[in-house]
């Protein structure tokens, strides 16, 4: 019955996102670009969900990205190397990075762990700034190329990006890429992994007491949690056509934690919802000018106020309950969403 | 007083640990043969959580050794120790209060699994069959354990006296060889405690053998084959319940002074020394003692 | 699911229900694209102060005429808060939202390169007030400069003050950001070709800032004759200044870069006095009667004068003017927009002289792609710029 | 090298009351306060508004920023971080909470006190000149202040009723509770007090540095370095954190001018991390 119920919903999900959205928009460049945005930025913010469900607060998220970012960059630029070779490169770069970095960090818990993460996307930004021969200094990496043809022996998988229309083209592939991160944190979330990484969030000594190898199941979330935000920050640059120091900051890694947060981490898709929802109303706030930022730091504080278990936890009254059971009984906590 | 065997189970030697200038435990030695049920007691402060965690593994002596089967197995991991068949349990209040009692005992199966990791990502056969082997073990457990009729209900609202059996279940998930008990009587009264003895007494007939640290006197000298005897670190007598209730030593050091205070500093430098070993988690006490410590 | 369906499709709705309010009345749009908040806030602020008081005077007397028709001016500004994704998404919206192909800003060179492949493809002109290279020469096309770069006021300025002053030594201090960095870049190329001695080169500080005795020390206690601020943003002007005298400095510090006479009197005070800037056509000296109106409806928009706001008065005006020499169909379409620049030219209505204002730039760019704003080299004395000297770019 | 000396105490000074504040609200309510820069920035502000445009004295001006932070911190207390880590302890809540607030009183100030960079007159002007050290009058000032307000501080935790219930609230709320410490009034207190620290170091820095909107997740940052350094809720460590970033920064520009300052005491920092994670004062050894 479950069973059904979720192809259901996951084919109608599937529906509206390859489907419906498109065709709505399809003569709508802006929006589309804005809609593949939100796609990549939830697939970066995948991640951070990870770590919090292992119980990490990760603040360095926009450092991985940036580091994505970058490598999938220089392996473009310098190395000639396709864009389908650097995205998975980068992805690896990102991953291998994260592991160096995560052995003695990972270690800390808590608001230390977040103090020193955050500096970690400083760090990112500037090490980007400071090695300008590798990454051309503060002045970026521009006019990357469009992704080129995949082909598989001949036969032509994804066509050259210049010669269709690339907001078309970077929105299916932005999709792909994030159908693809969710799906993988879902089946993570719902095989033994999950297990092991919830119990490492409520309680590390226990769970070492019964044989988890508790650094190393860390380690692996971390590297999981890097390795979508190297793929997401490939993307973005690629889509962007140019990397900066500045292409993700600080803010970025905030507003990655915010996603999360207000989409609800007690499910899967707490961090897609939380994206789309945010950013897209970031984009219609726009007119709004000045008032923006306040508009959306009340928005921010509303949210702890009176919804702290996000988006997701407001019942509707046909809902059937699909999510709880994605999610786990992890982050189902002791509060109680109040009514706004 | 105990006549040594070639190779006990566990043997520790010379066991010191020292926190800045206090000494918590004091050149320890003793041994647990396969199939006994060893007490370690001794006043508040005696350093009898300090000898459990560096049996455990969850604290590094600063000297002497710990040997498991005649192997050297000092300053492990313990998760490592886990795999050799260490096990320890918490109090109470160390479970996964969010999880049901079942999934509590599910997950703590994980030494048991044959599938890798990549395995249960990708739904192979194998990680299917551990999962319902996993099932049934942690179901049969639980019910051994008298918890089977509140197997679905979540951790955190069960009553005290299942709460303390959920952790020796989880304990018992990980098939242990030798299970180090935390004061498993604390806080019963002597009906729940008459259980409990039945409940860890079984156990030990099913092959486990088992050190407990525990505070209650009566439980332990009806439950133990043999007592260890601490009192300011330092090991004071070992024998059997008959010979510790005798013991001279053991008496004054019962009776004659009881220093709460002490407990409190020397539980509050454990945690600080284990936050430095091998996690954060003294950020809480740490932020405390430096508050304190305005210059 | 359905409750990320129920999201979702809100969202959607809401996200393609806010299109257009339509107009009865003949608008021109003009987008405004910058930094308008965080510590560089006053970059973009001031270019969108700028085109909505001008907007506003031009509103009142019926609108813009071009080909024939009166155009209400209505400016669109969006806050890119100097991130290159931002800008390039505002970008997007301003061409295809907004359907705008006149574009103000970006103010730095990450959000104005990164936005260039946006206007390429959507056909729209900018205007950013940054000064790489790259953005002006082909194959780009699409952007024209708005005020006068660094590399063509730094030597002008150096030449100077070697002639006048006498100075042999010079020094820089970059802000660590790539605007800052290659304005230092060119900055020091300049004065090695005038060779001038470079005693420093290398120092940098953080943005955000605020304390500038370290960085200071050590380029002060070089002594040079010149020490260029490069890059320097409104706000770090006169501290660095100030920190200079403090420490003793002695000789003449310049920038490249319109500064705020007000900003420099709070900050600083008389520790500033004869430090040199470029700036517009703003100073008594120079300015017309229109320049006059302009800066009393800016403060009344604005809140105060800002007289950053002397170069960035141009944009709108040169837009709107170029417009109407090339046409009503230029409006949609930008490349009569670019046949019209060759020969475009008007009597510059904010100075008194009234010199032509046209398009600039070959010897740069290879092409016109450059506004000839007037050079104004100004010197602040006593709370005020005055102008030190009016050069050219050409 | 004297210079670099008197630029690394002058900035380690001020970065010490800059971090206590930070500190005392992690140790008492474990919340880390995002918004700490922010409040550094506002209390500049009143200090701008007061001193240099209603022109009153400077000490006037220092006390209206003290008293206005206070307020504001009250006002946290009560109408946020209370209702929100009444409902949920996780960490996560209260640190975006702050975040929330963070921005939140960056665009106000924003709005209300616009986008330029602010400053006043120079409360005292001139500057003496040691051996070819240059020590204005004014940062002298800022040195004596801090260290004055620090001082202050220490002595009100160790020696005054209120003081001794914050520090007992810091080591166990519940003890202190039980202790008949009113927990509830003492948080807020706590805020008052928190917030008060940024502000006045936002004031003395005024008449030196200016304020602008946008300065106050650069601070945050480096008072984040600072706790880390220090190690987080230990005064003596907010203090030695301080004075270490100072003295670090201004050795850093000195032998580094191309600004790998700040990437050296990243790095530095995740190395010292790694092997002391309770930072210098974390632990009592």
């Amino acid at each position: 019955m479950t069973k059904v119920k979720t192809a259901l919903g996951a084919s109608l999900f599937l529906l509206v996102y390859l489907v419906l959205i498109p065709w709505l928009f399809r003569e709508q460049p802006y929006r589309l670009g804005v809609l593949t945005t939100a796609s990549v930025l939830s697939l970066i913010s995948a991640g951070v969900w990870l770590m919090f469900y292992i119980g990490r607060i990760n603040m360095g998220q926009g450092g991985f990205a940036l580091v994505g970012g970058y490598s999938a960059a220089i392996l473009v630029s310098k190395l000639g190397l396709s864009f389908w070779a650097a995205l998975i490169g980068a992805g690896f770069i990102t991953v291998v990075i994260s592991v160096l970095v995560g052995l003695p960090l990972l270690r800390l818990k808590g608001v230390y762990f977040s103090m020193i993460t955050l500096s970690l996307t400083e760090t990112a930004r500037l090490t980007a700034q400071s090695f300008p021969s590798l990454t051309n200094g503060t002045k970026g990496i521009l006019n990357l190329p469009l992704p080129g043809a995949l082909k598989i022996a001949g036969f032509t998988l994804i066509p050259d990006f210049a010669s269709i229309d690339k907001h078309f083209a970077f929105y299916f592939l932005g999709a792909f890429l994030t159908i693809l991160g969710f799906a993988s944190l879902y089946r993570i979330v719902n095989s033994r992994l999950g297990w092991l990484f919830r119990s490492l969030q409520q309680n590390e000594d226990l769970a070492s007491s019964f044989g988890v190898d508790v650094p190393r199941l860390r380690v692996i979330a971390l590297a999981i949690c890097a390795a979508f935000a190297g793929t997401g920050g490939a993307f973005f640059v690629t889509m962007q056509q140019s990397v900066y120091p500045a292409t993700f900051t600080f803010q970025d890694s905030t507003y990655f934690l915010l996603y999360c947060f207000l989409g609800g981490l007690g499910s899967v898709w707490g961090a897609f919802v939380g994206a789309f929802v945010l950013f897209l109303s970031f984009e219609m706030l726009q007119g709004l000018n000045q008032f923006q930022p306040l508009i959306y730091s009340l928005i921010m504080i509303g949210m702890m106020l009176w919804l702290p278990n996000g988006l997701l936890s407001i019942k509707l009254p046909f809902s059937f309950n699909f999510f709880s059971k994605a999610g786990g009984p992890a982050c189902k906590p002791e509060e109680e969403a109040g009514q706004p | 007083m105990t006549p040594m065997n070639p190779t006990p189970l566990m043997e520790v030697r010379n066991l010191t640990k020292r926190f800045g200038g206090l000494v918590a435990v004091n050149d320890v030695s003793f041994a647990v043969q396969e199939g006994e049920i060893l007490s370690v007691i001794g006043p508040n402060g005696a350093g009898k959580s300090t000898l459990f965690k560096l049996a455990s593994s969850f604290l590094t002596p600063t000297s002497g050794r710990v040997f498991f089967r005649g192997e050297d197995v000092t300053s492990q991991s313990p998760h490592i120790a886990a795999r050799k068949g260490i096990v320890r349990t918490f109090q109470e209040t160390t479970i996964f209060r969010n999880m049901t009692a079942l999934d509590n005992v599910v997950v703590a199966h994980h030494l048991r699994s044959r599938a890798s990791l990549p395995g249960f990502f990708f739904g192979t056969k194998t990680a299917g069959e551990d999962e319902k082997r996993f099932r049934e073990s942690a179901s049969e457990i639980l019910n051994y354990l008298g918890l089977g009729d509140v197997r679905d209900m979540i951790a955190s609202t069960l009553p005290h006296g299942h709460l303390r059996a959920l952790g020796i279940a989880i304990g018992m998930a990980a098939d242990p060889k030798l299970l180090l008990l935390d004061e498993p009587f604390a806080g019963m009264n002597s009906e729940e405690t008459t259980q409990a003895i039945r409940m860890v007494r079984g156990i030990r007939d099913r092959g486990v053998t088992i050190i407990l640290v525990e505070h209650d006197m009566s439980a332990v000298m009806t439950i133990s084959d043999r007592i260890v005897v601490l009192n300011f670190g330092k090991k004071i007598a070992e024998g059997t319940p008959a010979g510790i209730q005798n013991d001279e030593l053991v008496i004054e050091a019962y009776l004659g002074r009881e220093d709460e205070n002490e407990e409190d500093v020397n539980e509050e430098n454990v945690n600080e020394e284990n936050g430095d070993e091998e996690t954060q988690e003294s950020n809480a006490s740490s932020r405390k003692a430096g508050i304190e410590n305005v210059p | 699911m359905k409750r990320i369906f129920a999201l979702l499709l809100v969202i959607m709705c809401v996200f393609s229900g806010v299109a257009a309010a339509s107009a009865a009345e003949k608008v021109l749009k003009i987008g405004v694209l910058g930094v308008m908040s965080g510590p560089a806030a006053s970059w973009g602020l001031v270019n969108r102060y700028c085109a909505e008081a001008a907007a506003e005077i031009i509103n009142e007397k019926g609108g813009f005429e071009i080909g024939g028709e009166k155009y209400k001016i209505q400016i669109v500004a969006i806050d890119d808060r100097n991130d290159p994704k931002v800008a390039v998404s505002g970008a997007e919206r301003l061409i295809y939202e907004e359907k705008i192909h006149y574009i103000i800003g970006p103010n730095i060179d990450p959000t104005s390169m990164a936005i260039v492949p946006v206007i390429e493809k959507g056909g729209a002109i900018s205007i950013p007030y940054a000064f790489s290279k790259k953005l002006f020469t082909a194959p780009a096309s699409n952007a024209i400069l708005g005020m006068i770069a660094s590399y063509q006021a730094g030597p002008v300025i150096y030449r100077y003050l070697m002639d006048n002053k006498g100075i042999k030594t010079i020094a820089f201090v970059a802000r660590n950001d790539s605007e800052s960095l290659n304005q230092r870049d060119e900055g020091v190329e300049a004065a090695r070709k005038l060779e001038l001695e470079i005693l420093a080169d290398k120092d940098t500080y953080e943005p955000g800032t605020t304390d500038f005795f370290p960085v200071m020390s050590g380029v002060v206690a070089k002594k040079p004759d010149l020490l260029v601020l490069a890059g320097a943003a409104p706000s770090d002007t006169p501290l660095l200044i100030k920190t200079a005298r403090e420490l003793g400095f002695r000789g003449i510090l310049s920038t490249e870069t319109a500064q705020d006479a007000r900003v420099i009197a709070e900050l600083a005070g008389d520790a500033a006095d004869g430090f040199i800037s470029v700036g517009g056509a703003s100073t008594p000296e120079i300015r017309s009667a229109q320049m006059e109106e302009f800066m009393k409806r800016y403060e009344k928009v604005a809140g105060e004068w800002n007289d950053e706001a002397g170069t960035k008065v141009y944009a709108l005006e040169i837009i709107l003017n170029t417009l109407k020499q090339a046409g009503p169909e230029a409006i949609e379409d930008v490349s009569k927009f670019k046949a019209a620049m060759d020969t475009f030219s008007m009597p510059n209505p904010y100075l008194k002289d009234g010199r032509p204002l046209h398009y600039i730039g070959t010897p740069y760019f290879l092409q016109k792609r450059q506004i000839s704003v007037p050079m104004v080299v100004s010197v602040y004395e006593g709370g005020d710029f005055k102008t030190l000297f009016v050069g050219s770019v050409e | 090298m004297g210079q670099v000396l008197f630029n690394g105490i002058y900035t380690g000074v001020q970065y010490s009351l800059i971090a206590l504040g930070l500190t005392l609200i992690f140790s008492l309510m474990n919340v880390l306060n995002f918004a700490h820069g922010q409040l550094y920035v506002l209390g500049g502000f009143v200090t701008y508004y007061v001193y240099g445009g209603m022109k009153l004295p400077f000490f006037v001006a220092l006390l209206a920023s003290a008293l206005t932070l206070a307020a504001v911190g009250c006002l946290f207390q009560i109408f946020l971080f209370r209702r929100v880590m009444r409902r949920s302890v996780r960490e996560e809540s209260s640190m975006l909470l702050s975040a929330g607030t963070a921005m939140m009183i960056e665009s106000l100030v924003l709005i209300f006190f616009g986008e330029k960079h602010r400053g006043v007159p120079a409360v005292v002007s001139g500057v003496y000149e040691l051996g070819g050290v240059f020590i204005p009058r004014g940062r002298l000032l800022v040195i004596g202040l801090s260290f004055l307000f620090i001082v202050a501080f220490i002595l009100f935790m160790r020696y005054t009723k209120p003081g001794r219930a914050l520090r007992a609230m810091a080591q166990d709320p519940e003890t202190a509770s039980l202790m008949g410490v009113n927990t509830a009034r003492y948080a807020i207190l706590g805020w008052a007090l928190a917030a008060m620290l940024a502000g006045m170091a936002g004031a003395i820095l005024v008449p030196i540095s200016g304020v602008n909107s946008g300065l106050g997740n650069w601070i945050s940052i480096k008072t984040f370095i600072m706790i880390m350094t220090g190690g987080a809720g230990a005064i003596s460590g907010a203090i030695a954190g301080g004075l270490a970033l100072g003295m670090v920064e201004s050795l850093g520009y000195h032998f580094f001018p191309g600004g790998e300052t700040y990437l050296i005491i990243f790095i530095g920092l995740i190395a010292f991390l790694a092997v002391r994670p309770n930072g210098l004062m974390g632990k009592a050894v």
